[in-house]
């Protein structure tokens, strides 16, 4: 149909304003709202390619959690904005590095066009191989079987990442708690949203994870929806961050990541290879390490949000 | 049909640029607040059609999780705005 | 009977959209925050659930449909609060400046 | 297979963008949104590469659409990463500069007889 | 050394070696995290014999598979599953990099100990973990088989290294921090993009398929930019360097001598990896003597800037940005116009014996002015006199590593020196020699005004104003196992040279130093003398208000001028490069530049 492509047209028009909005805006509150409104666009992007399950990682990941992690960042920031803003680029600085950026973006875009037309794909062997793990989704196989390793070393980027958040600790609050919430007005609006919204979100989130084996979702997803909720009640004031130095919350953060080393050696141990599933075993050994690692990477996307322990761990 | 629901999808994403222009404008956080609301529900909208168009069942769950996560923006972004404005004093109890 | 349907669709995304187009235009013309909060809160419930409601019956399943309903309760209740949150700005952003 | 040209060239567009955000604002914060944009744009390569390769059933090659999935998780750890760096930084000085000076001058002083 | 023969099946019980070196890292710093306290050490000094047993393990099985010891991970073969392979360049940086972790957890024991009272602080605990993640990255970078795995283990890397270089909190490291991160992510982000287009054209990302697969289409030239570019970001080579020396410099002693010694040398291997096993016969003249030409621009200003140092650790960061350009001759030393491909032969033997012998001097040199730091409240080079007394063990190291790096006999880089130097003489680049020797006449320089003010006259002037400097701690007292690990690792870098590296390297069988006794002799006393003059030249020092050396420096003043204007004009050059529109600018304009080398030939 002819209309198709003109919808694909319109969507990628309001991306791309919203992106220029985003480079271009004055103050950077409203560019973030911009980024907020980038990522919702860039979901339905996502589902016009034909790839709900990056969709939802978009959505969930791009817009939500780093839209509010930057909208943080931008309140706290406001004040040092005049001290930066002084050092713009001059007129000639700025043209030059727009025409190198154009002429980096047009050979890339190039290079893309001339890729070769039957496009070689790796979807057959995919499927022909799916029988291995009993799964329905394409990506979970990938992600879970074909590269384990992959995933397994993405979780241990989680880990670096937060103990690098946390390095940035004052001396003096190591072991207590991230910033604190405000206590909210208990009648507000936000009180009334943390005790609805969690609910319906722990739902989505174990049907999003559930889901996954055969139909788009998957343990990433799942996890963010969960930690958005988490925050959600943090903001309002009704939970409490843990302290860091928990040995419980400790061991949450890694669950994930050693359930994945456990199964992997034994998938060693008992003659496959490395990360390995036995064979008629397959999908129960990995709905155990998707829900272990559910939990994890909530925990520590929450965590990264709310950023290094600042408060001393009084009780 | 498909006709039909594309002309749709091109009018609402037409909506969301026009309420770009609210955020453009917007002078205080108020409107901004609005105008992300207003994006976050033109794009669910667009999504669910879309995802009747191309018949991709799950793009009602990513609608779902656009939903969801659009409030959680909106509530970052209030709260923030909130805690810019007094820092340290604690919120005044007057009613909804 | 499919015509029908069709017929329901085209009339109700057809409403649902310019319940829309009244809202974004609410948003951009009226002089101050607490009516163009008006304006907002219409376009979504009622913008998006006549989409919705207008996308049922293309709805594969029944699950679908069900879900398309969540869809719009949790667009309500995300516009209840936000509006919520959005007059209190607004009245101590009056109130302040 | 239109839309994998349009959606391409859009992706080019928007790396070009986040490329000349990165570079040319000097306030980190905005080089962090930068940095997201261009990271956004890349992943949208994979998609495409991924549409081009829809076979056997799928819409889309599942390898890069799973590689983005990986590779979204990172860049979010990065923003993270960084930002928290960037809070703790403006905390420390009050000012959220890149300049060398601004911190304490790290620079030699070529102060030489 | 014949292509890797089985590369797709998987060998057997020696490959599961290959995932213990990965499995080892990872899983001693998740228990470690997990531990917290004084245990998070233990957990660490602990996983380091460990892996340096594994790492001998690979290091002694490679050479008896002929090729690659390949393992298929999940048992799956690519192009579907990744692959690990360990061939002979990965076998060696493999145990360099095991014996240099080990050498800085024995350094950093005294440094990150938790103190009596506390369960648990945040420097220690930090530091043990991101040491042990800087170590599961880089197993990881010199194992993987996939481009993508790869680009996981940078991140690793990267996000690793960095809270290392504000591990003290202060806000210019805050800052170096954070510069540090920006950077990097752009070049990771352009090696994606590269990613992206060779899957795009050829449906595979492991290495070995690729070089099968491999020919000059523009997405594959352009990915071929992107990726190195990236690299060269993450590197640090001039002019992307705007990050390396006040990153370097903040970081604790022990941070940094992991920063400069591995962090670097992470992307620096994958560059190796995709110009001569991914695409060897795309690269260009052009293309392989700019990037030379960098590391040349590089020894040369890294080297004069510093020589103005005024603190010992920029000294010693500038120096690793030298030591980086050096590793980059290679390149065009190894391209062969005839077969127009990178052939696995002398130079590159040169060059990774110059990684390797590079990380163990500069960890020992960071890890000895570490020491003198701690022993003398200061690192300002100018009052350095006394510290001989001290702190002995660690000038000897700091003096050993300096000469391991100049390349005298029977150091490494003498050896590398040796390759480089002959494959220059078969390929007829007489250039290059002289840029290598050049080299070494730099990196002498440096190292002999450290020395003489080490080992000279207590300067009254400068240690007058020592009161004044802010930095000023209390003296500390150096306990002899740090100045041992550091005595230790500038040792093993001079006794580099004896080893014959047939076996893992791409050279003939029986190199060693066999050149004659008189050649031997003078390619020791040549960089020393060289050295001499350009630090009399260049270097920052005043001539001392009277006795016989005031008038043989009169004499040489219109030089001394010319050489101190030459320095300035050097350090405003490095000042403006450093600036981040600049070295954006230059991150732009040489992806572009590098994209036109590659297909000038088509």
């Amino acid at each position: 149909m002819t209309i198709v492509p003109a919808l694909d047209l319109f969507v990628a028009g309001v991306v791309l304003i919203v992106a220029v909005w985003t480079v271009v805006a004055r103050d950077s509150s409203s560019a973030v709202v911009g980024f907020v409104a980038y990522g919702l666009l860039l979901a339905l992007v996502w589902v016009r390619l034909g790839a709900p399950d990056v969709a939802l990682t978009e959505a969930a990941i791009g817009s939500g959690l780093t839209g509010a992690l930057l909208i943080g960042a931008a309140a706290r920031l406001r004040a040092g904005e005049s001290s930066t803003s002084a050092e713009h680029l001059g007129g000639v600085g700025r043209t030059l590095v727009a025409a190198l950026a154009t002429i980096v973006a047009a050979a890339i875009a190039v290079a893309l066009l001339s890729l070769p037309d039957p496009a070689p794909s790796l979807a057959p062997e995919a499927a022909a191989n799916a029988g291995a793990t009993g799964l329905g989704n394409p990506i979970t196989n990938v992600l879970m079987a074909f590269r384990a390793m992959d995933t397994m070393l993405e979780k241990f980027v989680l880990v670096i990442a937060l103990v690098g958040v946390w390095s940035l600790a004052p001396d003096g609050a190591w072991g207590g708690r991230p910033r604190s919430y405000h206590r909210a007005d208990p009648e507000g609006a936000l009180v009334f949203l943390a005790r609805v919204l969690p609910p319906l979100g722990v739902v989505l989130g174990i049907y999003v994870l559930w889901v996954s084996a055969d139909h788009p979702g998957g343990a990433f997803q799942g996890a963010t929806i969960l930690a958005a909720m988490w925050l959600v009640v943090l903001m309002a004031g009704l939970g409490d961050v843990p302290e860091v130095g928990r040995q419980q919350l400790r061991l949450m953060l890694v669950a994930g990541p050693v359930v994945f080393l456990i199964v992997g050696l034994g998938g060693l141990l008992l003659g496959g290879a490395f990360l390995s599933y036995p064979q008629d075993w397959a999908k129960p050994v990995i709905l155990a390490i998707e829900f272990a690692m559910i939990l994890t990477v909530a925990a520590t996307l929450a965590l990264l949000v709310a950023g290094p322990p600042e408060r001393s761990a009084e009780p | 049909m498909n006709e039909f629901l594309t002309v749709m999808v091109g009018l609402i994403l037409a909506l969301l640029a026009l309420g770009l222009v609210r955020v453009l404008r917007g002078p205080g956080d108020a409107d901004r607040m609005m105008a992300a609301q207003l994006i976050g529900t033109c794009g669910i909208a667009a999504l669910l059609i879309i995802g009747v168009i191309g018949d991709i069942s799950a793009a009602i769950d990513v609608a779902l999780v656009l939903a969801l996560l659009a409030t959680f923006a909106a509530a970052a972004f209030a709260e923030c705005a909130r805690r810019a404005q007094q820092p340290d004093t604690p919120p005044e109890t007057e009613g909804p | 009977m499919s015509a029908v349907l069709d017929l329901v669709t085209i009339v109700a995304v057809s409403a649902g959209v310019f319940f829309f187009l009244a809202g974004t235009v609410g948003l951009l013309r009226f002089p101050d925050t607490l009516t163009r909060l008006h304006a907002l809160t219409k376009a979504d419930n009622l913008g998006l659930g006549l989409v919705a409601l207008g996308l049922l019956p293309q709805a594969g399943s029944l699950q679908n449909g069900l879900k398309l309903v969540c869809v719009w309760l949790l667009v309500l209740l995300a516009g209840a609060t936000v509006s919520q949150l959005v007059a209190q700005a607004a009245r101590r952003e009056g109130s302040s400046s | 297979m239109s839309e994998t040209i349009v959606f391409g060239l859009c992706a080019a567009v928007v790396a070009g963008l986040g490329l000349y955000g990165a570079i040319v604002n000097p306030q980190p914060l905005r080089k962090i949104l930068a940095f997201n944009l261009l990271g956004s744009g890349v992943f949208l390569f994979f998609g495409v590469v991924a549409r081009r390769g829809a076979a056997a059933g799928f819409p889309g090659d599942p390898i890069p659409q799973a590689l983005v999935i990986t590779g979204v998780v990172v860049a979010f750890s990065a923003t993270a990463l960084a930002l928290a760096l960037l809070l703790r930084y403006f905390d420390a000085t009050g000012s959220a500069s890149l300049r060398d000076g601004a911190a304490s001058n790290a620079g030699p002083e070529s102060t030489d007889a | 050394m014949s292509g890797p023969v089985a590369v797709l099946e998987s060998a057997g019980s020696s490959g599961a070696l290959l995932v213990l070196s990965i499995v080892v890292p990872v899983a001693a710093a998740l228990v470690a995290f997990v531990a917290g306290g004084r245990r998070t050490a233990w957990i660490a000094l602990a996983a380091l014999p460990v892996g340096l047993a594994v790492a001998v393990a690979i290091a002694a099985k490679v050479p008896q598979t002929g090729g690659a010891l390949v393992y298929l991970l999940g048992g799956w073969a690519p192009p579907l599953g990744v692959a690990l392979r360990a061939d002979g360049l990965s076998a060696v940086m493999l145990v360099v990099t095991a014996c240099v972790v080990a050498a800085i957890g024995v350094y950093a024991r005294a440094d990150f100990r938790v103190a009596a009272g506390a369960a648990e602080e945040r420097a220690p605990f930090t530091f043990w973990i991101l040491l042990l993640g800087v170590w599961g990255g880089l197993n990881t970078v010199f194992l993987a088989g996939d481009l993508f795995t790869l680009y996981v283990a940078l991140e690793i890397l990267t996000f690793a290294a960095v809270p290392l270089v504000c591990l003290d909190g202060r806000a210019e490291t805050l800052q170096a921090a954070l510069r540090y991160l920006l950077f990097a992510l752009l070049g990771s982000v352009l090696y994606l993009a590269g990613t992206t287009l060779l899957y795009g054209a050829y449906g595979t990302l492991d290495v070995v398929l690729l070089s099968r697969l491999v020919t000059a289409e523009p997405a594959v030239l352009v990915a071929g930019s992107l990726m190195t570019v990236g690299l060269l970001a993450k590197t640090a080579l001039v002019p992307l360097h705007l990050w390396l020396p006040p990153a370097h410099a903040g970081a604790p002693p022990a941070g940094s001598a992991l920063l400069s010694a591995l962090v670097v040398k992470g992307s620096f291997f994958i560059v190796v990896r995709l110009w001569f096993d991914v695409m060897p016969g795309l690269q260009s003249v052009a293309a392989t003597q700019m990037l030379s030409a960098l590391g040349a621009t590089a020894i040369l200003l890294g080297s004069v800037v510093a020589l103005r140092q005024e603190r010992l650790k920029l000294l010693i960061a500038y120096s690793t940005l030298a030591q980086i350009g050096y590793l980059f001759l290679m390149f065009a030393l190894a391209y062969d116009a005839g077969a127009a491909s990178m052939l696995k032969g002398d130079a590159l033997a040169g060059g990774m014996l110059q990684a390797m012998s590079h990380a163990a001097a500069k960890a020992a040199m960071f890890m000895a002015a570490g020491s003198i730091y701690t022993a003398l409240g200061h690192d300002r080079i100018a009052a350095l006199a006394g510290a001989g007394r001290r702190v002995p063990g660690a000038v000897a190291a700091f003096a050993l590593g300096g000469l391991a790096l100049v390349g005298l006999p029977p150091s490494g880089a003498y050896l590398a020196k040796e390759l480089l130097l002959r494959s220059a003489a078969d390929t007829g680049q007489w250039w290059w020699a002289v840029v290598i020797q050049a080299g070494g006449a730099f990196t002498c320089a440096y190292l002999l005004l450290v020395l003489a003010r080490v080992l000279g006259p207590v300067n009254r002037t400068a240690t007058a104003d020592e009161t004044t400097d802010e930095t000023a701690t209390k003296r500390g007292r150096v306990g002899w196992s740090q100045q041992a690990a550091a005595l230790a690792l500038a040792a093993c870098s001079l006794a580099l040279g004896l080893v014959d590296w047939s076996a893992w390297l791409p050279v003939p069988p029986g190199t060693r130093l066999s050149s004659s006794l008189v050649d031997t002799i003078a390619a020791a006393v040549w960089p020393v003398l060289a050295g001499g003059v350009l630090a009399v030249l260049l270097g920052r020092w005043t001539p001392p208000p009277r006795g016989r050396l005031q008038q043989a420096a009169a004499a040489l003043g219109p030089l001394r001028r010319a050489g101190v204007a030459l320095g300035a004009g050097f350090c405003r050059a490095d000042a403006f490069l450093r600036q981040w529109p600049v070295a954006g600018l230059s991150l732009l304009a040489l992806a572009i530049v590098f994209g036109a080398a590659l297909s000038a030939r088509y």
